[in-house]
């Protein structure tokens, strides 16, 4: 076993991490561990935008992004974050230009704008150019670009090293971070990382759902290894179901599509949208799309032989604009489908996509342990992170601004505060829980395999845990999670080598997955209202009174040694903004 | 990309139905074999299933040994480059009805890196190429305020370049890296170009300096394994052609 | 460290890559003849017989066969590598390339077979007696 | 658990790069002497082999023939220097691909350089200091 020694550790090489990388690294000495080629990261995935008020196409300003963002989070959003982010998001654009970032562009040679879900003009008069795109490639362009500026500053990685557990040591009876425990894939060896500061950029756990256009890595590990610490997990039950998923592979088309004039139809055509928000129609935030189309097939206006999709038209608009600036999303559908956009209608349902909720943090990005305190020395940015600047529903493009803005605060923000403090000791016997972990699926002798576990966990959130919830069915996946975490003490592996055993990955992933997903439903369950994207069928209205806060999750246990998760709740920043009905 | 759109994968008309395919996959598990072997695995598939997904299944349901990378499952990350049927491919973007299913599928890893166990090979010298060429914006004098401006001709000049995912399919399908692996390679040359051709970037000097090496651009034989190869439809070949062009002379 | 170079199948590249292969070994092929025939050439410093001797052996059906052969890949070669050059030069060559890949091959087929039928006419005749 | 020490980033050495056009100009030259070999090579095998009779009427006296005009003189030095060179140049080229041992790759070059040279200063000698009254 190896020890190492930096200032500053940032798991995770995805938009949030790379970008928290750049500013820690000529800051203070630091490593970034990611368990994928930093390329490989989902962020690479992003297609359509990240939105900031450059006014570059027509009028805009930070405030109205401000009042959106607020807006479309159904007023769940802590309002101090989402200042911040909209007013530093044009900055956080400017930079990536700056780093080489090929922006689509203007006539007059600036970064080009579009429209995206839920931005509008004026406070909702109308919906805004706000969107800075390159194709629908945006999150491959900025996760190239900050990888190829990490190479320019000589950012230090250590790829294919999965970071399995967080040290916490105690300083005058709190926690305070000490460092990480790393798995390296190539030689199975265990790795002890000492640090002053350490960031989780881990991303979200969409892999929790079958309907996915998330990878296949995407399994919530950060959130995971933090809630096993005791530390809360915030909002779990906010996850959005993005409208435009290719039916039934989950495969994601842009909200952009829809930005650059794309139409959602019913089985017998009709433009349904116009019917649930007459205003800004097809671009309504995506919970009020996903319900919608989900409304539309239930009533039984789905399309195809089973009745089970809607369809997306991109056929009315110039072959020369899908192909220019929705080359990608054209080429899923053909590849995919066998559907071409440019003739055809495409079939798509909600497929789950973006975790709202996450490690609960301040806006220095600092992680909280409880309503008022943070852990010194742990950080969280990206899709891991509840800053919360999402509520309970995100904006499209939001999520690459925050990876960007928070990203980067967490970089600076934990290369100076390492440049304050002296290491901390690591615990005793820091790598003794890792070990154990692995040595126990390693040489387990059940019979249950890890494929199937996983594929009943996706199923029953799939069925019980999507769009739409009611206590029913809530319980129902609560038990059939339950079942599959005692399923899964007695999970084995086939491979028992020590090379690049991803089947052990594997294994290890599906019970961070189990975890959240089981957050998750308990968070949904005691959550009797709907708001953005949780919607409950037996409380259909939002209810300010008694749930306009945070929930905040705990794992616990009961007097009889039994683990459960304990709910608590936290209040709500508002510093403008009311919260109004939610009409678009 | 679908060379063929075939009716029937609109599930409007038909149902598709299962089939048992067989893949002939090319295993080496470090820890135990001496040496690579060939084994066979039939997994029932669906004709619009891609094979990764059969690479999944066989995972989960017959030999948990077997491995390979992958992430995104949609062609964006460059993970799953492997040579399909002896072509190189990605594992998340072939689907089965495009290969002939009578005959086993052969599944191997991609050539000229050294393999570390089944599908995954080490990847380092790749991103070594792939670092020496600069692969970053070198921007010429002061940082404006606001952003560079570039005319929409200029953006569209690099753009084909930009799409690469780095999944390293063209280089090793390039008969002259499998020989000389000190060759940078087409994905080195790739990058080079997307910087080379973008009108922001001052840097041409001190790429000239790589890539009019020994093991630079000069080693590249119009073979055009590399165009076929790659995922994303770039025009491999033909970006190295222009980055011949612009060192010999001396001008993009 | 355990690693393996796999020997694999065949990469089955494209045309692309067949004609590398066919140019590669028809540039070697044409460079030992050149090595071979100069040699023989420098036999007229020698001796007229001698080398009217080397030269006779030239004549035989066996040789002509091999003569052909030489023409084929020096016409082949020459064809390919002006493939070669449009590719680099010609800002359309990279799109065309499959495209000139079978004009040569049809060029390649138009000059030979009656140039072959024409080399070994004389051979032909020389072991069947005149053709009609 | 082993601990081989690891380096980060894990790198590949690699020779640094010289400033130097050669490979450059000899790209450059295979595509120029190429385009001049056509009419050179092809030009030779087509007045060989096809105009009157072919190989059959070549002997001596043909050569004796050739070679008292100085057009046909310049003409086959051009031909034997650019195909030499040319074919050296791509003979380096495939011994670079496929000699494994910088050793090996340094001899086989050798070979390759001593050889050629002795074949294009025997070929130039020939031409010049042929002599069409030896029959
Ligand atoms: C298909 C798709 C399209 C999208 N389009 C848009 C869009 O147009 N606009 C927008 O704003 N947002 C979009 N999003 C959302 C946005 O892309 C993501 O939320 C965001 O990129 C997340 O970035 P991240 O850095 O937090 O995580 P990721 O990019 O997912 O990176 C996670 C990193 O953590 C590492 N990691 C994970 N676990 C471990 C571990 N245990 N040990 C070590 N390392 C670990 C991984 O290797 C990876 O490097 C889209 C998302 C998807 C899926
Ligand atoms: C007749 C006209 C000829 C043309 C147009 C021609 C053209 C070319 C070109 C363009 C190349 C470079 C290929 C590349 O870089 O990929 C080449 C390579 C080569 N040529 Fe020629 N050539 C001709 C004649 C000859 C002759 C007469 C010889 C033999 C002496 C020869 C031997 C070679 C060799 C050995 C190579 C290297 C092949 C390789 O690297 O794969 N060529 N030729
Ligand atoms: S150029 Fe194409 S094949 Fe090569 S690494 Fe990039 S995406 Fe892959
Ligand atoms: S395969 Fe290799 S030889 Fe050139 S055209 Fe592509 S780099
Ligand atoms: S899994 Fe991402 S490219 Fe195939």
């Amino acid at each position: 076993m190896q020890t190492h020694t930096f200032d500053v550790i940032i798991v995770g090489a995805g938009g949030a991490g790379m970008r928290a990388a750049l500013e820690s690294s000529t800051r203070a000495r630091t490593a970034v561990l990611t368990k994928l080629y930093p390329t490989r990261s989902h962020t690479g995935a992003a297609q359509g935008g990240m939105c900031a008020a450059l006014a570059n196409v027509e009028e805009d300003n930070w405030e109205w992004h401000t009042f959106d963002t607020v807006k479309g989070g159904d007023y769940l959003v802590d309002q101090d974050a989402a200042e911040i982010m909209c007013r530093e998001a044009i900055d956080a654009v400017l930079d990536l230009e700056k780093m080489g970032l090929p922006f689509n562009r203007t006539p007059e040679g600036r970064i080009d704008q579009r429209r995206f879900g839920g931005h509008t003009r004026n406070h909702g008069e109308a919906a805004v150019r706000r969107s800075c795109y390159a194709a629908d490639r945006t999150g491959h362009m900025i996760l190239q670009t900050l990888y190829q500026n990490c190479i320019k500053e000589g950012v230090e990685f250590f790829n294919e090293f999965y970071v399995l557990d967080l040290l916490l040591n105690e300083e005058s009876g709190e926690p305070v971070a000490a460092g990480v425990v790393a798995y390296e894939l190539a030689t199975g060896e265990i790795h002890l990382f000492q640090a002053k500061s350490i960031v989780f950029a881990t991303g979200g756990y969409g892999k929790v759902w079958k309907t996915t256009s998330n990878a296949h890595t995407l399994t919530g590990d950060g959130m995971g290894i933090v809630w096993r610490k005791g530390l809360p997990l915030e909002d779990m039950e906010f996850y959005q179901f993005h409208p435009t998923g290719l039916a039934g592979l989950g495969v994601l088309l842009t909200e952009g599509a829809r930005g650059e004039g794309g139409i959602l139809r019913n089985a017998s055509g009709e433009r349904f949208m116009e019917r649930y928000a007459p205003t800004i129609k097809d671009l309504a935030p995506r919970d009020m799309v996903a319900r919608a189309m989900v409304q539309e097939v239930r009533e039984g206006r789905g399309a195809g032989p089973n009745k089970d999709y809607v369809y997306l038209d991109l056929t009315h608009l110039p072959a020369e604009q899908v192909e220019t600036k929705l080359p990608d999303i054209t080429e899923f559908a053909r590849t995919y489908l066998g559907v071409d956009p440019i003739t055809e209608l495409v079939p798509v349902f909600p497929t789950a996509h973006y975790a709202m909720g996450g490690v609960p943090t301040n806006v220095e990005t600092e992680v909280l342990r409880d309503n008022e305190h943070v852990v010194p020395g742990l950080y969280a940015a990206g899709e891991v992170a509840c800053v919360s600047v999402h509520g309970a529903n995100r904006l499209g493009t939001n999520s690459l601004l925050d990876i960007n803005v928070f990203g980067r605060r967490a970089g600076i923000a934990a290369a100076e505060y390492a440049n304050s403090v002296e290491h901390v000791d690591l615990p005793g016997d820091p790598q003794g829980a890792t070990i154990a972990l692995v040595e126990r699926l390693r040489s387990g002798t059940g019979s249950e395999r890890v494929a199937a576990i996983r594929k009943d966990m996706q199923d029953t959130m799939d069925m019980n845990a999507q769009v739409y919830r009611t206590e029913a069915t809530l319980k129902q996946a609560l038990g059939d999670v339950q079942e599959l975490k005692r399923r899964f003490a007695n999970v084995s592996i086939q491979d028992k080598g020590t090379r690049y055993n991803t089947d052990l990955i594997e294994a290890i992933e599906l019970g961070f997955l189990l975890d959240l997903a089981e957050v998750t439903v308990v968070s949904a369950l005691e959550r009797k209202e709907s708001r953005g994207g949780h919607a409950r069928e037996d409380y259909p209205n939002r209810d300010d009174v008694n749930f306009m806060r945070h929930t905040m999750a705990y794992k616990s246990t009961d007097i009889s040694g039994e683990e459960y998760v304990r709910l608590d709740y936290k209040p709500v920043v508002t510093t403008r903004y009311e919260p109004m009905e939610r009409k678009y | 990309m679908a060379a063929v759109v075939e009716e029937t994968v609109v599930p409007e008309t038909e149902v598709p139905v299962a089939t048992d395919v067989t893949f002939r996959i090319r295993r080496f598990l470090p820890d135990v074999d001496e040496d690579a072997h060939w084994e066979d695995y039939t997994v029932a598939l669906f004709p619009t299933d891609r094979v990764l997904t059969a690479l999944e299944k066989i995972k989960g349901e017959l030999d948990g040994t077997l491995s390979f990378r992958r992430s995104c499952g949609h062609g964006i990350c460059g993970s799953d480059a492997m040579r399909i049927n002896g072509r190189n491919r990605l594992a998340c973007k072939t689907l089965v009805k495009d290969l002939d299913i009578k005959k086993p599928i052969t599944v191997e890893p991609i050539k000229g890196l050294p393999v570390e166990k089944d599908m995954i090979v080490d990847m380092e010298p790749f991103f070594a190429a792939y670092r020496q060429v600069l692969p970053f914006l070198i921007p010429e004098g002061h940082e404006p305020t606001r952003e560079r401006l570039q005319s929409a001709e200029d953006r569209a000049r690099f753009d084909d370049t930009t799409k690469c995912i780095l999944c390293a399919a063209c280089t090793t399908s390039c008969p002259v890296y499998w020989t000389d692996g000190q060759y940078f390679g087409p994905a080195a040359m790739v990058a080079a170009h997307r910087f080379i051709f973008d009108s922001r970037d001052s840097g041409f000097e001190q790429r000239l300096e790589v890539l009019n090496d020994k093991e630079g651009v000069w080693r590249c034989r119009t073979t055009f394994n590399c165009t076929d190869a790659c995922p994303r439809g770039i025009q491999v070949t033909k970006a190295i052609q222009e980055v011949k062009r612009a060192l010999i002379f001396r001008r993009v | 460290m355990a690693t393996t170079t796999p020997v694999g199948t065949l990469y089955r590249g494209g045309e692309g890559m067949w004609t590398w292969v066919l140019h590669r070994i028809t540039g070697v092929g044409v460079f030992f003849f050149l090595f071979v025939h100069v040699l023989d050439t420098a036999l007229v410093r020698v001796s007229p017989e001698a080398y009217d001797i080397v030269i006779a052996t030239y004549k035989t059906p066996i040789v002509a066969l091999l003569e052909v052969g030489l023409v084929g890949a020096v016409l082949f070669h020459a064809l390919n590598g002006l493939r070669v050059i449009a590719v680099d030069f010609w800002s359309k060559g990279p799109r065309f390339q499959r495209q000139m890949t079978w004009g040569i091959a049809a060029v390649w087929l138009v000059v030979m077979i009656p140039g072959a039928y024409y080399m070994l006419m004389h051979s032909i005749e020389a072991l069947f007696g005149s053709t009609p | 658990m082993s601990a081989p020490s690891i380096e980060t980033p894990r790198s590949l050495s690699r020779r640094n790069a010289q400033r130097s056009n050669f490979e450059l100009y000899s790209w450059l030259f295979m595509r120029i002497s190429g385009i001049v070999l056509v009419f050179l090579v092809l030009g030779h095998l087509f007045i060989m082999n096809f105009l009157d009779g072919g190989v059959q009427r070549i002997n001596f006296a043909f050569v004796a023939g050739r070679w008292a005009s100085p057009f046909w003189q310049v003409w086959d030095l051009t031909m034997l220097w650019l195909a030499m060179l040319h074919g050296t140049n791509g003979m380096r080229t495939i011994i670079n691909d496929y000699a494994e041992r910088d050793q090996t790759r340094f001899w086989l070059k050798m070979i390759l350089y001593v050889s050629s040279a002795f074949i294009i200063l025997l070929g130039t000698l020939v031409i010049f200091t042929f002599d069409p009254n030896l029959g």
